[in-house]
């Protein structure tokens, strides 16, 4: 454990600047020079810790004594996947704040705050060793993603936050029962929230299963998973933009996180007995949504219903349990990550110059602003899985991974690859293409270097992870090998 | 013990009783301080009753308080019983529900 | 059954009629005066049941202060109800006040003029008030400060009431006077 | 080699980015120049290395992509005798439509997003033809299916071409995922999907396996190559601008499908039932699309429908075991099949923007007889009459699927030959009734915009090479020296030799069948026949509408599939996730909205009821004490 506190600082340096435009709220100059700044430090934090995380020589944790009684230690580590979800949390805060500087005239002290405070809250998820602490960072998330939607929203955020508050809240209350029955069915005396004991001790099956359904439930609304995804179009379509990136970008990964690092491991009998409901939640959800986002007329809940898709691929590959398939869903948790946020960021751009989300005010972007426009056919052409691109490579892992054990989920899931090119060429027809819409005002600005210089790293990041994604999988090799023996029913 | 124990609280109770239902049914909100009253006597009887019977004063000492208690309680309630009629002219107890559901 | 006990379901039953008939009436002032004459019985119950100094304190403060204090409520607002009784009406209008007056003084007479010898009936006749109040500084020093607090308060809440139902006054209904 | 090879797939890429990048800012001439030289410099490439590497098959690997837990993908490239030549075509062909295209395109103010995706296609055209790796090779697969997307939905001004475009990507992508699905079957069984893994250790493949990956490669193929069930999509790709059609939907994306099969012949060869089902996909789909070509008036149409039917022929060379033929066919096929698009462009360009055959005449004949005479030259080779590059390619087809034997292949000789007779009717009849004689019906304008010299004159290699392209493989009776075959003899699977029937014989027949066709063709459009009668077919007939209609199969896929998808969606939308699943949980808030509501009424204002319940309280703790108590 070296001197320096990495991790914490990387978990509260946001919560820092969060108090620093709190209090710089007097001029909107200010507060949005130390959003900014904190972003761009965490940013260099984060990427400085990679390389660390990435050799596994050097071990990055710490560990210290928080409440004995319980036996709760205020425990933290990185490893390949954790560090790549804290870089790609910082990248997207850094997108996010840019994103804002324009579209956020009210209050811009207080959305600064809640926007950092979401990212420490994520990177606190995702470095959590404990799983107290890993709850507490859970449940805290939840807080300033509500005020970023209610405040912030658009004409129904309201509803649209108090949905998504209630859903998360029911799935937590459920997981914190889970988390205290998992300490009781420890023995009397070793009883402890560390993660590792946890995983080494797995308690009686019969138990597990109550647990692991428990689990289950809170990270499937968060991820969102078919059921219980209801909330996630309502949340995407009055979020602010930067909410929607942060949203699909980052609260979504912990569901995700939480499911393969959490859940599988700490109940692997449980989880054994559940690949099959995994599998067929996983090709409801991919189909589900893909229909529903075909029928959309918003843009954002159309990819809101995209994400909702994407992210049931992941929930197959975790599902088939094997090397292949489970670096492939862990890579789609960024790779979705950077082209959803990439569509969101720039229906966010189009909306706010025509005034309304809906597709039909939309149309004919190509001429009206044809840089805009290339932007926006290539983070389509990303979200549809055009090989050369970051998404056809987590994908074509996933369903590869997942054919070798189960033939029949990827060969349905393959043909879910068709369903998704037809909403993303009604996304893409009815903004890029035909005449511009009657209700579209004249001033119609193309791309603004602050544009520009939100959408070109995003466009370099999705190409990089789309020619060269090997840095990644590699840094993603030491997890998948050390969760793929914890359940020996799974991985022959 | 000059009577048994169970005949002074038996009256203890009646006069409970009979001053509960004076406090439920009148809708008169001094017949109800009233009613209060008489509960808090009959408690008073059953402690004295209680005190003779273990030949402990601790009861008796207890009656004091009950007093002390209701002579505080009712100098508030009279006090906002003038209060609510100056206000509302009526000393019906339905008249005050603006704190209704 | 001892001249005690006859007395005990005597005042028992004064008690009782003197209640039921308080909480009856229709005019506030009668049930009052009732229940003065109930809490009247009480004191010479607690009396029998060897509890001077409650006794006392059951006439002084009871029958003293709260009564009159409703009395003094009651004629302050003036309360009209009542005052139409005709005189037909009379006669069952004062005959239980005479006939429970008449019986509480006897069975008040009886208990004073006890002969003599009835003191061992008495035993308790030791707890005497000294006592007592030496027990309840000695034992019940907190409850006493507590319940000096108590009325400190109702006081101040009746005063802070009092006060304010003052401006309150102006818009009284029935143009009683500002009279605190 | 590797600096030859990468330099012919980064040229293209290169030029595609700086255009992407640079494009708006450099002047026309500048983005034309850029275009035509990055193209013209990868055909020299691909030149040097076919001469470089003669003979011989050499992996060479270029960058490693992407691997994980025992998957691996890595951009290889497989050089041998077929890709070579596949690669110098697709540079030959895209370099002289890059040329004309300059000229067609020279009304145009977006030039620079046209010649960006233009030369994007090429390089994912040549990532297909050198890929070693399945993932390398899906990458140019799905690649030139979005630039076909793109270029289709060029003039995405009028939304009806747009239309078309998406309609094209959606169906190749239907195709594609049986591609995914052959990909993660190989790597399920054989552990790779490098190809020359693959061939390597083909025999390892159980002939089931081997069954359901041919179909598998061959329902990707069809996706591609717009074959039955999936070849709606060509007729209305025409709706981009006709370079385009030349160079996708003639000469390059079209045979992708084909090339994939001929790459992994091994695969197929090890199951008959795959190749009989590539012969069947190939001969029927020769009939349906010729039949539909007859109907066609629009001169883009009649081309589309011809290609998809001389694709079918590709398609039974494959399945007769006769690559050589195949790839002989393909190539004549780009040849002449492009020069016709460019040619019909330039018809199309002179008559201010004519489409309909019928309304043409002689005009253009006597006007730009340059032009007639290529087009004339593309039609012989595509009406394979005996001289023609067209005649020897399938004839050659032809032979072998009568010489394969067996029921079977012989149905499928009757049904190219019917097709090869229907091929010589409407090629002489587009001909007659856009060249010669005075148009059924009266065009809009008669006079003849014209062109610049160069667009037509860089036709004249591919004139040439329609013409003279049989030398490529003349066969043994013409004293050829089937130069073609002896290239491609170290290609895995081209070394069947065939026998049995005499070639001699079947060339007479194939001349026989042309001359009918050409003999019917003068009879109904030539002309000597009376005006009236030239006429196009009378629309209402039953007959003529199928043919127009490629036998309704557009309408029928619209209404069995395309109505139904988009009402399952809405109703998905409607009723399950806002009707059910949403409403579900939605209902539960209004449910606790009710049951607060019922509890608000408890609250009386009464005191009375408060006393009450504050006793009844008291009364049950005094009961369950007492209980307890007791």
């Amino acid at each position: 454990m070296n001197a320096f506190p990495l991790l914490s600082t990387l978990i509260f340096l946001p919560l820092l600047g969060a108090l620093a435009t709190v209090l710089l709220s007097r001029s909107p100059a200010l507060c949005r020079a130390a959003a900014l700044g904190t972003a761009l430090a965490e940013l260099l934090l984060a990427a400085c810790a990679i390389p660390l995380a990435a050799d596994p020589g050097t071990i990055l944790a710490e560990n210290a004594a928080w409440i004995p009684s319980f036996g709760i230690r205020y425990a933290l580590a990185m490893d390949g996947l954790s560090g790549l979800l804290v870089l790609m949390t910082a990248f997207l805060g850094v997108l996010a704040v840019l994103t804002s500087f324009k579209e956020i005239t009210k209050r811009p002290g207080a959305y600064y705050a809640f926007l950092l405070a979401v990212e420490t809250s994520a990177c606190g998820v995702f470095l959590a060793k404990d799983l107290f602490l890993f709850y507490l960072f859970w449940e805290v998330q939840l807080v300033p993603m509500f005020f970023l939607i209610g405040v912030w929203g658009h004409e129904d955020r309201r509803k649209a936050a108090l949905k998504f508050f209630l859903f998360s809240i029911a799935g937590g209350m459920l997981m914190l029962l889970a988390v205290i029955g998992a300490w009781l069915a420890q023995p009397e005396g070793a009883r402890t929230f560390s993660l590792a004991a946890l995983m080494a001790a797995p308690a009686a099956p019969h138990v597990q299963n109550w647990l692991f359904a428990a689990f289950f439930l809170a990270f499937a609304v968060k991820m969102p998973i078919v059921p219980v995804h209801t909330w996630l179009p309502d949340a995407h379509t009055q979020a602010p933009t930067a909410g929607s990136v942060i949203l699909a970008g980052v609260l979504l990964k912990t569901g995700a996180y939480g499911l393969i690092r959490l859940a599988f491991p700490l109940f692997p009998d449980a989880a054994a007995l559940s690949v099959p409901l995994l599998f067929v939640l996983g090709l409801a959800g991919l189909y589900h949504a893909s229909l529903c986002a075909l029928a959309q007329t918003d843009a954002k809940r159309l990819v809101a219903y995209s994400s909702v898709a994407h992210m049931a691929l992941i929930v197959i590959g975790v599902a088939a349990w094997n090397a292949v398939s489970l670096s492939g869903a862990m890579l789609q948790m960024i790779n979705h990550a950077l082209t959803t946020g990439g569509l969101f960021i720039m229906i966010g751009m189009l909306s706010r110059r025509s005034g309304s989300r809906e597709l039909a005010s939309f149309g004919g972007v190509w001429k009206r602003s044809p840089v805009l426009g290339a932007f926006f056919l290539f983070f389509c052409m990303a979200s549809a899985g055009l090989p050369g691109l970051n998404n056809f490579v987590s994908e074509l892992l996933t369903l590869v991974g997942t054919w070798t054990g189960h033939p029949g989920v990827a060969a349905a899931a393959f043909a879910g690859a068709v369903l998704t090119l037809t909403y993303v060429l009604k996304l893409a027809q009815g903004t890029l293409f035909g005449t511009p819409a009657a209700t579209q005002p004249e001033q119609w600005p193309d791309a603004e270097p602050l544009e520009l210089c939100v959408l070109s790293p995003l466009a370099a990041s999705i190409l990089y992870l789309g020619f060269a994604p090997q840095a990644v999988l590699d840094m993603l090799r030491g997890p998948v090998s050390d969760f793929l023996p914890r359940i020996p029913q799974l991985f022959q | 013990m000059i009577v048994p124990l169970e005949h002074i609280l038996l009256l203890a109770f009646i006069l409970f009783l009979m001053g509960a239902v004076c406090a439920l049914a009148r809708r008169n909100l001094v017949m109800i301080l009233l009613g209060l009253e008489v509960m808090l006597n009959a408690a008073g009887i059953a402690f004295v009753g209680a005190s003779l019977r273990w030949m402990e004063m601790d009861g008796q000492a207890f009656v004091l308080f009950i007093m002390g208690v209701a002579a505080a309680e009712i100098a508030v309630g009279l006090a906002l019983l003038v209060y609510c009629w100056r206000r509302s002219g009526s000393l019906d107890v339905n008249v005050f529900s603006r704190l209704k559901g | 059954m001892t001249l005690y006990g006859a007395i005990f379901y005597l005042l028992a039953a004064i008690i009782l009629a003197a209640t039921a008939l308080a909480l009856t009436r229709r005019a506030l002032m009668h049930a009052v005066v009732y229940l003065v004459n109930a809490f009247f019985a009480t004191a010479m119950l607690f009396y029998l049941l060897g509890a001077p100094l409650p006794a006392a304190f059951e006439v002084i403060i009871y029958a003293g202060a709260i009564m009159v204090l409703f009395l003094f409520i009651i004629m302050l607002m003036g309360v009209k109800d009542g005052r139409d009784m005709d005189a037909k009406k009379a006669l069952a209008v004062w005959l239980p006040p005479v006939f429970l007056g008449a019986a509480t003084l006897a069975a008040g007479w009886v208990l004073i003029t006890a002969p003599a010898g009835a003191k061992e009936a008495l035993p308790m006749a030791r707890a005497t008030p000294a006592e007592l109040g030496r027990f309840v500084f000695d034992r019940y020093w907190l409850g006493v400060e507590a319940v000096s607090f108590l009325l400190f308060a109702g006081l101040a809440g009746a005063l802070f009431l009092g006060k304010s139902g003052d401006e309150a006054g102006k818009t009284a209904k029935d143009g009683q006077g500002g009279a605190a | 080699m590797q600096a030859n090879l990468s330099l012919l797939l980064a040229l293209p890429l290169f030029g595609a980015l700086v255009l992407a990048l640079l494009g708006r800012r450099l002047s026309r001439p500048m983005v034309e120049r850029l275009a035509c030289a990055a193209i013209i410099a990868a055909f020299i490439a691909a030149l040097t290395a076919l001469a470089g590497a003669w003979g011989e098959t050499r992996l060479v690997p270029l960058f490693p992509w992407f691997s994980a837990g025992g998957f691996s993908a890595s951009m290889d490239v497989l050089y041998d005798p077929l890709s070579g030549i596949m690669a110098v075509m697709v540079t030959f062909v895209s370099a002289i439509i890059h040329i004309h295209s300059v000229g067609y395109m020279r009304g145009d103010e977006s030039y620079a997003r046209y010649f960006c995706y233009l030369n994007l296609f090429v390089f994912f055209m040549l990532v297909i033809t050198l890929a070693d790796n399945l993932a390398f090779l899906f990458l140019g697969w799905e690649g030139v299916g979005f630039c076909s997307y793109a270029l289709i939905g060029f003039w995405f001004a009028d939304a009806e071409r747009t239309l078309a475009g998406r309609k094209a990507f959606v169906m190749t992508r239907i195709g594609d995922v049986g591609f995914l699905i052959a990909m993660a079957l190989f790597f399920a069984t054989l552990g790779t999907l490098s190809l020359s893994g693959i061939i390597a250790s083909v025999s390892a493949l159980s002939v089931g396996t081997a069954t359901a990956l041919g179909l598998l490669l061959l329902w990707a193929a069809v996706g591609k190559s717009a074959q039955l069930p999936l070849l709606v999509w060509l007729p209305d790709a025409m709706a981009g601008p006709t370079p385009v059609s030349a160079l996708i939907h003639a000469a390059t994306m079209v045979t992708a499908g084909v090339y994939l099969l001929m790459r992994l012949f091994p695969v197929l060869a090890l199951s008959q039932a795959a190749l009989a089902a590539v012969g069947a996909v190939g001969a029927v789909t020769a009939l349906f699309a010729s039949f539909s070509a007859l109907g066609q008036r629009d001169i883009k149409r009649i081309l589309a429908w011809s290609t998809i039917s001389q694709v079918g022929y590709m398609f039974l060379g494959i399945a007769a075991g006769d690559l050589c033929g195949g790839m002989f066919h393909l190539l004549a096929h780009a040849f002449f099949k492009s020069l016709l698009f460019m040619g019909a462009g330039c018809v199309i360009q002179a008559l201010h923007e004519e489409h309909d055959i019928f309304r043409m005449g002689s005009r253009v004949r006597t006007a730009m007889p340059p032009v007639f005479l290529l087009f004339f030259l593309g039609a012989l080779a595509l009406a394979a009459v005996p001289p023609a590059s067209g005649y020897f390619s399938k004839g050659r087809i032809l032979y072998a699927t009568l010489s394969h034997g067996g029921g079977l292949f012989t149905l499928y000789w009757a049904m190219g030959s019917l097709a090869a007779i229907l091929t010589a009717l409407y090629t002489f009849r587009l001909v007659f009734v856009a060249f010669f004689g005075d148009p059924a019906f009266p065009p809009k304008t008669w006079d003849i915009e014209p062109l610049p010299r160069f667009m037509i004159h860089v036709l004249w290699p591919l004139g040439a090479l329609a013409l003279l392209a049989g030398g490529l493989n003349l066969p043994g009776n013409f004293s050829g020296a089937e130069w073609l075959s002896h290239a491609l003899r170290t290609v895995p699977g081209a070394d069947a030799e065939f026998h049995g029937v005499s070639e001699l014989a079947v060339s007479l027949a194939d001349a026989g069948f042309c001359a009918v066709g050409l003999f019917l063709a003068w009879m109904l459009y030539g002309p000597r026949t009376a005006p009236g009668r030239r006429g196009p077919a009378d629309p209402e007939r039953f007959a003529h509408r199928m043919l127009r209609s490629g036998f309704g199969l557009d309408a029928l896929y619209r209404k069995t599939v395309l109505t139904p998808f988009l009402a399952l969606s809405g109703f998905m939308r409607r009723v399950v996730d806002e009707g059910a699943v949403d409403a579900a949980f939605m209902s539960q808030g209004v449910l606790w909205a009710r049951t607060s509501m019922a509890a608000r009424r408890l609250a009386t204002g009464r005191t009375s009821t408060y006393l009450l319940t504050f006793l009844l309280g008291l009364a049950a703790i005094c009961a369950v004490l007492l209980a307890k108590g007791a």
